[in-house]
């Protein structure tokens, strides 16, 4: 807020309550009036991230609450040049696990840690450090690939069915940014706003996951925010996973390095026959 | 080559872990051999008769125990063929065999007396019975 | 900082004074060597064949009662067997199934054990720059050859302990203790113990070699690292004669913790 | 010759061929008389590098019961690194369809010189063996379309 | 709607004998666009052609497919008739019904049935297509030859006599290179400076050869016919245009400690030196590391001494910017060092030398004015050891070397023996080799002469250790032709190191996109076809940085690749590849990932105002540069937005053809 009075920054990116008590959405303050409304705390899930690209080109700095975990969506931002570094004063929050009504939500369950990757300035006490991990982040995805291709298929079948093409995973995802989504865009032959085929919610989805992975940080908002409770995390993870074990451990919106694991290659990498031969078949 | 010869080729390979043609003739092992004039076939003469399955005149020639173990042939061999481990590998195959031991307690030198260590004696034991 | 220990049968006999200088030097220099229970031979040779598998479990044993810390070795024969077998351990799948199965009964062994020399250990992990501090009694102007002999070099990817073809190790462990060294070209090589009992020619022939090439490069004495070359040095010299010492004699001396 | 399964059906296969390696491989194939089943049909791109998932997504969507891509081999790319995305990029793909619990057998990727005219139709001949023995593709295919 | 004509050629039997030509010509009629179908005996012949090209007139057809042999036979051909019936080259598709189908299938209805469905593919496909331009690019005509040894020098003066500009860029403050270090070269024993200095001399008054020495290439940008170079000229502290070479600065500097590197530091010289007299520029340089003045501020002789003033203490270096045609790697090569093979004794005594520093001891501006000295005690060597293959022809797990061989060894080895008998008949010489290769005109009589004539002991074997005793080398190695150890007490050894690439040539290589195989040697277009071309449009290769050559096998490569240059600067303009990358500015959102799959480093990002339907703003796009795109397609995969297309391949294409393929 001093900030903001000192005019280094125009405007902030925060939460504000929502409809619910555990509802809490990401807000615009453009006032030191407005920021009445800021809230901080245990709902404050929503990665906030994403909503910094419309603010790149702002007149002004515009300053925002980053948790650990959306420090790395900020970074593969940074990488992807859809953020310019100077635009934005970055408030590094210290993080004790955010919930929703039922609990703790499900990046906190697999928190990947408490370090900030970016930041101007950080918020946090001792006991926003301590992990809040509470589960293996693959073991989701290990659990499915142990299973049969039949159960495998089943399983999604049973999720992507229930799709309704409502796009807020994509709407959410900082890796999705694109300025027009290939599935929007009538003259890529692929356009699809609602899907007209059993498998064209399988396309969409697979190739969402294809067209993020190595810049997925699995900040876990779209399975947060879908409507259908579809657990697409899963998808994500799957590519992380199997990127790790082919190509190298690989975090995305770590460190300096602007190529993703997609993005280059070694002359002795696994071939794709690997998939034939491993695992459940 | 004749059945017993080539088994015998074939295990020396085996046990070795080597492929005699990588050799490119260089000479390099025999050139580093410490011990080369004591022996009746040199490190190089290893590598080229067991490709052509003479490993019977290898397995009967003193020479298969008067290697030193030192590893300069192995250490500097520019194809990574690794003289020393055939000649541990035939001397391995010849004491293998039944009474072949080339060396028992009592064939210890009357000159090892106290000061040889034990990890000689053992070694003795070791590199020529089984 | 503690180590487990490896000795070896000849330290505790013939080698003595490798074994007891080690361990004052050790106490001097702040380091805790904890000899393994129950220890037994390391194999003594190293097999190079790949289907000797029982030979080389002694090894394995002493790697496992290790626990996957640092295991420090004193004699250049121990450490050879050691090092080469933890080595294959991880790199040879066909030798870690069959000896893993040997040892099933005495719970496994996760390969996590590292084979270190002492010397390395003075290099490494105290600094040749420390220990020259903490000299007391320097060797000044003793003109002092190094032999490392073969079995601490070769082979140089296995064993890594220095450039095999001019390794300085143990020169500049000569120059911390406040001695000179002189290099020689028969240095790295082998001083034939193995074949000592096999044929004694041969024997002699390797030491007055590498002898007359350290008196002809200007030695007074040499150091070693390896009972078998030790013996070998002393033993089997026919043309020459030169004092020999284990290089844990001369680090006891410097550190004035030699008795007698 | 068709491969033809018990019920008389027939698979569909496309084949994603580099216009440098893979494409001449198959005219080689070709000008030696070694034949395939027709079932197969190729689609000859640049490089292996411009075949994007969604074309072989697309495939199975419209009916396809296999898709097999052909490139440089590795280190032979025309266009040097061509080869190497398209092998990560498969790779992660097809342990996609996997996971998402499709045969694996209906995808594949093989490296076939422009000299391999014999590997080609092998590696053809192998493949609508392969596809015919999975049967008609029902995970991934257009179910409306079908009925 | 586009007007379609589809043409089914018979092939004579080749394919009519198992594919129903006219019914495939009769399936497509239908087909959505399709105007007009025929079928013909030779559709590639004149009369085929002309059958096209008369319906490409009479239906108005704005497309035509030519059901055929493969596209890589004939898609040429008839892209040509159609061009000349006033149709866009690119509006023709071929749809091969011969390799892919009359040749591999035997049943007639299946066949045809294929032949059908490929068709239906290819008038899919190209109901998709749009007309394209072939662009066209300028070409600069000037060269740049990185490197001025004799490959690098043969090259410039090649192309500078065809009449184009040539600029050398040396690394060291004279050309000349390693030839210029060498003291006489076989097979004809002629000295290399006698031969070398004269192309020196001609390169330098050349007018249209300019010699940039002692600086870098330090950036490349651009492409095949307009690359921009930028070049660091490093400070000599001496004025190029007012020194006159008259080394008396260089006599006179006292800080006399630095390692003279043209006699491989086997002696030292001034902090202002000239490498070597007949150097070129014959100007003096100051070696800042080792010179008083620059280091404490004091001295300042040189400058005192300089009649000329040629000496400034404050020059800096200078960036030269510069656009040109086409490049020449003629980066070279240096030995490597053995003393990692102490095998050899060479990282231990001053007796064991490599070739090349041998050159020296035997050249009469060497260290030893020519007298063959050795360097520990300045006595005459008696006896002789050379060594072959130290560091050639080593499997590469073993660290102990390169792989391959070095090819100029056996050749230097036997012209070192001989040279060192016929000075010196008193002396002994042994060689150790493992072959003797000498493959070339006159070369194996020359290596004979050396054993038959001047009694060269040819040992075939290695040596195993070299050692020192007393003031005698004792080395020991096999000979096994006798099969025996050999022990010999030499007063020098030397070793024939094995040769390596410049330590520059892999930072240039990345810097050009040119690529190199593992030993760092540039890689040719074709082993075989295209030996002196990069894969890279407009790099050039020359001499030693391609692989181990001889001088003479240098200057003809040289020759070869200012040939392939000519050729390129002779145009006024290059034609592009229009089947290339394009990007769609309204939908790119400047991530860069496609930048990072590019293998030819075509694209860019530029701010740029965007404008579309309620888009108007500054945005970062991806651009694609066409003349240095080669159409590979890695991008448009990597691109999320389908932002990045292929002309030629594009998505809705090859989407089409897919929907048609798995239609029927």
């Amino acid at each position: 807020m001093q900030l903001m009075n000192e005019g280094t920054v125009a405007r902030v990116v925060g939460w504000e309550k929502g409809e619910g008590e555990c509802d809490w959405t990401p807000a615009l303050f453009e006032s030191v009036q407005e920021m009445d409304g800021f809230v901080y705390g245990d709902y404050a899930g929503a990665n906030l991230s994403k909503y910094c690209v419309k603010m790149n080109k702002a007149e002004g700095k515009t300053l925002v609450v980053l948790k650990p975990c959306d420090t790395l969506s900020f970074r593969q931002l940074i990488h992807e040049h859809r953020l310019n570094r100077d635009n934005f004063y970055l408030i590094g929050a210290g993080c004790k696990g955010m919930k929703d009504e039922s609990g703790l939500l499900l990046k906190c369950k697999t928190c990947k840690g408490k370090d900030f990757e970016i930041f101007d300035e950080i918020i946090d006490d001792e006991e926003s450090k301590q992990p809040t991990a509470i589960m293996d982040r693959m073991e989701g995805v290990t659990a499915l690939e142990n299973e049969t291709a039949q159960e495998r298929f089943d399983f999604w079948r049973n999720e992507l069915s229930r799709c309704i093409r409502c796009n807020a995973c994509r709407n959410v995802c900082p890796a999705c940014t694109c300025e027009k989504c290939v599935f929007d865009n009538p003259a890529s032959s692929v356009a699809s706003k609602a899907p007209v085929t059993d498998f064209e919610e399988n396309v969409f989805h697979i190739i969402r996951a294809f067209h993020v992975a190595g810049r997925c940080t699995d900040c876990g908002e779209c399975s947060r925010v879908c409507p259908q409770h579809i657990p697409l995390h899963l998808l994500n993870r799957k590519f992380i996973k199997d990127m790790n074990e082919l190509y190298g451990e690989y975090q995305a919106g770590v460190g300096e390095e602007e190529r993703t694991p997609m993005t280059t290659y070694t002359k002795t990498d696994a071939e794709p026959s690997i998939v034939r031969e491993r695992g459940n078949a | 080559m004749e059945n017993n010869a080539k088994f015998l080729t074939e295990t020396a390979l085996r046990i070795s872990g080597v492929n005699p043609r990588k050799c490119m003739k260089c000479g390099k092992c025999s050139g580093t051999c410490p011990n080369y004039d004591a022996m009746e076939y040199h490190p190089h003469q290893f590598v080229a008769m067991v490709e052509k399955g003479q490993i019977e005149k290898l397995m009967q020639s003193k020479s298969i125990y008067l290697c030193l173990s030192c590893m300069a042939c192995v250490e500097r061999c520019p194809r990574g063929v690794e003289p020393g481990k055939l000649v541990e590998a035939v001397r391995l195959m010849q004491i293998r065999q039944q009474d072949k031991n080339h060396k028992g307690a009592r064939d210890i030198p009357e000159f090892a007396d106290e000061s040889v260590p034990q990890q000689l004696l053992m070694a003795a034991m070791r590199k020529y019975r089984k | 900082m503690i180590y487990s220990y490896y000795p070896g049968c000849t330290l505790k006999d013939r080698a003595k004074q490798l074994d007891i200088c080690a361990r004052k030097s050790a106490e001097a220099l702040g380091i805790t060597l904890q000899e393994l229970p129950n220890w037994q031979c390391c194999g003594a040779v190293y097999p190079q064949v790949t289907d000797e598998i029982a030979s080389r479990l002694s090894a394995v044993r002493a790697l496992q009662s290790a626990e996957g810390g640092k295991l420090v070795t004193m004699c250049s024969a121990c450490h050879h067997v050691l090092k080469r077998t933890a080595y294959d351990w991880n790199a040879d799948e066909n030798f870690r199934t069959k000896a893993a199965n040997y040892l099933a009964e005495d719970g496994g062994y996760d390969g996590a054990t590292e084979v270190v020399h002492f010397l390395e250990v003075l290099r490494d992990e105290v600094g040749f720059d420390e220990l020259k501090k903490k000299v007391v009694n320097p060797l000044t102007g003793r003109k002092i050859g190094a032999f490392y002999g073969c079995m601490v070099l070769r082979p140089g990817k296995v064993l890594a302990f220095d450039d095999p073809e001019n390794p300085t190790i143990i020169e500049d462990f000569i120059k911390a203790i406040g001695a000179t060294p002189v290099k020689y070209p028969y240095r790295n090589e082998c001083c034939g113990a193995y074949v000592a009992l096999e044929d004694k020619g041969s024997a002699e022939h390797q030491v007055d070699r590498a002898l007359n090439s350290a008196m002809d490069a200007g030695c007074d004495e040499l150091i070693t690292a390896c009972p078998l070359c030790m013996y070998n040095l002393v033993e089997n010299a026919t043309a020459h004669k030169l004092p020999v010492k284990y290089f844990t004699e001369l680090l006891a001396e410097a550190l004035g913790v030699k008795e007698g | 010759m068709q491969m033809v399964n018990e019920t008389g059906w027939k698979p569909k296969i496309v084949a994603f061929c580099c216009n440098w390696c893979s494409y001449a491989g198959a005219d080689l194939a070709g000008s030696g008389r070694l034949s395939y089943p027709a079932d197969i049909k190729i689609i000859r791109v640049p490089c292996s590098c411009r075949v994007n998932p969604l074309f072989i997504l697309r495939a199975f969507e419209r009916g396809a019961d296999g898709v097999i891509l052909c490139g440089c081999h590795p280190g032979d790319c025309h266009y040097t690194s061509g080869n190497y995305y398209a092998r990560r990029r498969m790779t992660m793909l097809f342990s996609m369809l996997d996971y998402l619990g499709i045969e694996r057998g209906r995808t594949r990727v093989e490296w076939v010189s422009a000299a391999e005219g014999a590997k080609f139709s092998a590696t053809m001949n192998d493949f609508a063996k392969t596809i015919t023995e999975l049967g008609e593709n029902r995970k991934l295919g257009d179910l409306r379309c079908k009925k | 709607m586009q007007k379609i004509g589809v043409f089914v050629c018979w092939c004579g039997s080749n394919i009519a004998a198992t594919v129903d030509v006219e019914a495939v010509a009769e399936a497509v009629k239908n087909e959505p666009g399709v105007v007009f179908s025929a079928n013909y005996q030779y559709m590639c012949s004149a009369a085929g052609q002309k059958l096209i090209q008369d319906a490409i007139h009479e239906h108005h057809l704005t497309g035509i497919v030519v059901c055929s042999c493969s596209p890589r036979m004939h898609e040429a051909t008839f892209r040509k008739t159609a061009e000349s019936a006033g149709l866009n080259p690119y509006m023709v598709e071929i749809a091969n019904i011969r390799e892919q189908c009359s040749w591999i299938h035997k049943d007639k209805e299946e066949a045809t049935a294929k032949a059908i469905v490929l068709a239906k593919a290819a008038i899919s496909k190209l109901r998709n297509d749009t007309p394209l331009q072939a662009g066209t690019s300028a070409v600069t005509k000037r060269c740049l030859v990185i490197g001025g040894g004799i490959a690098g020098i043969q090259t410039a003066l090649d192309v500078a006599d065809a009449g184009y500009e040539v600029d050398i860029v040396e690394q060291r403050p004279t050309i000349g290179g390693r030839m210029a270090q060498l003291d006489k070269t076989f097979p004809t024993l002629d000295c290399a400076a006698c031969i070398l200095t004269p192309k020196m001399v001609e390169a330098s008054q050349n007018e249209k050869i300019n010699i940039i020495s002692y600086a870098k290439v330090e950036k490349v940008s651009g492409f095949v016919g307009s690359f921009k170079a930028t070049i660091r000229k490093k400070a000599r502290f001496v004025d190029e245009t007012k020194c006159t070479g008259c080394s008396l600065c260089t006599t006179k500097c006292p800080s006399r400690k630095g390692k003279n590197e043209f006699n491989m530091n086997l002696d030292n010289r001034g902090a202002i030196y000239i490498p070597f007299a007949q150097a070129i520029p014959n100007v003096a340089v100051i070696d800042p590391e080792q010179c008083i003045k620059l280091k404490t501020g004091k001295c300042g002789l040189c400058e005192k001494v300089c009649s000329a003033g040629a000496i400034n203490y404050k020059q800096e270096d200078e960036l030269i910017e510069r656009e040109y045609g086409a490049i020449v790697v003629a980066t070279g090569f240096k030995p490597i060092d053995p003393s990692p093979l102490n095998e050899f004794g060479y990282a231990d005594n001053a007796d064991v030398v490599t070739s090349l520093e041998f050159e020296r001891l035997m050249n009469a501006a060497g260290p030893t004015k020519g007298t063959l000295l050795r360097p520990s005690d300045g006595k005459h060597p008696k006896t002789i050891v050379f060594i072959q293959c130290v560091g050639s022809r080593c499997e590469e797990n073993t660290k102990r070397g390169k792989p391959y061989c070095s090819k100029i060894c056996c050749m230097y080895t036997a012209k070192h023996a001989m040279l060192v008998r016929e000075k010196y008949p008193d002396t002994d010489v042994h060689v150790f080799y493992i072959d003797v290769r000498t493959p070339g005109k006159n070369f194996d009589e020359f290596y004979r002469r050396a054993a038959e004539q001047y009694g060269v002991d040819y040992i075939k074997g290695m040596v195993g250790k070299v050692a020192k005793e007393g003031d005698k080398l004792m080395v020991q190695g096999s000979d096994l032709i006798n099969n025996e150890q050999v022990h010999i007490a030499a007063d020098m050894v030397v070793l024939a190191t094995a040769i390596e690439p410049d330590p520059t040539a892999r930072s240039i290589g990345t810097m050009l996109t040119a690529s190199m195989d593992t030993n760092d040697f540039f890689t040719e277009a074709h082993p075989k076809l295209r030996p002196v071309e990069s894969p890279t449009a407009g790099i050039f290769l020359s001499g030693v940085a391609q692989g181990p050559k001889d001088i003479p096998e240098t200057v003809a490569q040289a020759g070869a690749a200012a040939s392939k240059v000519i050729g390129l600067l002779a145009k006024d303009h290059l034609v592009t590849n229009p089947c290339v990358a394009q990007s769609n500015e309204l939908m790119c959102n400047g991530c860069s990932q496609c930048e990072k799959v590019c293998p030819y480093g075509a694209i860019t990002y530029v701010e740029k105002e965007v404008r579309g339907p309620g888009v108007r703003e500054v945005r970062r796009v991806a651009q694609v540069n066409p003349a240095v795109c080669q159409g590979c397609g890695a991008c448009t995969v990597t691109c999320p937005s389908g932002a990045m297309d292929l002309k030629g391949f594009s998505n809705k294409q090859i989407l089409a053809e897919v929907d048609a393929i798995c239609r029927w």
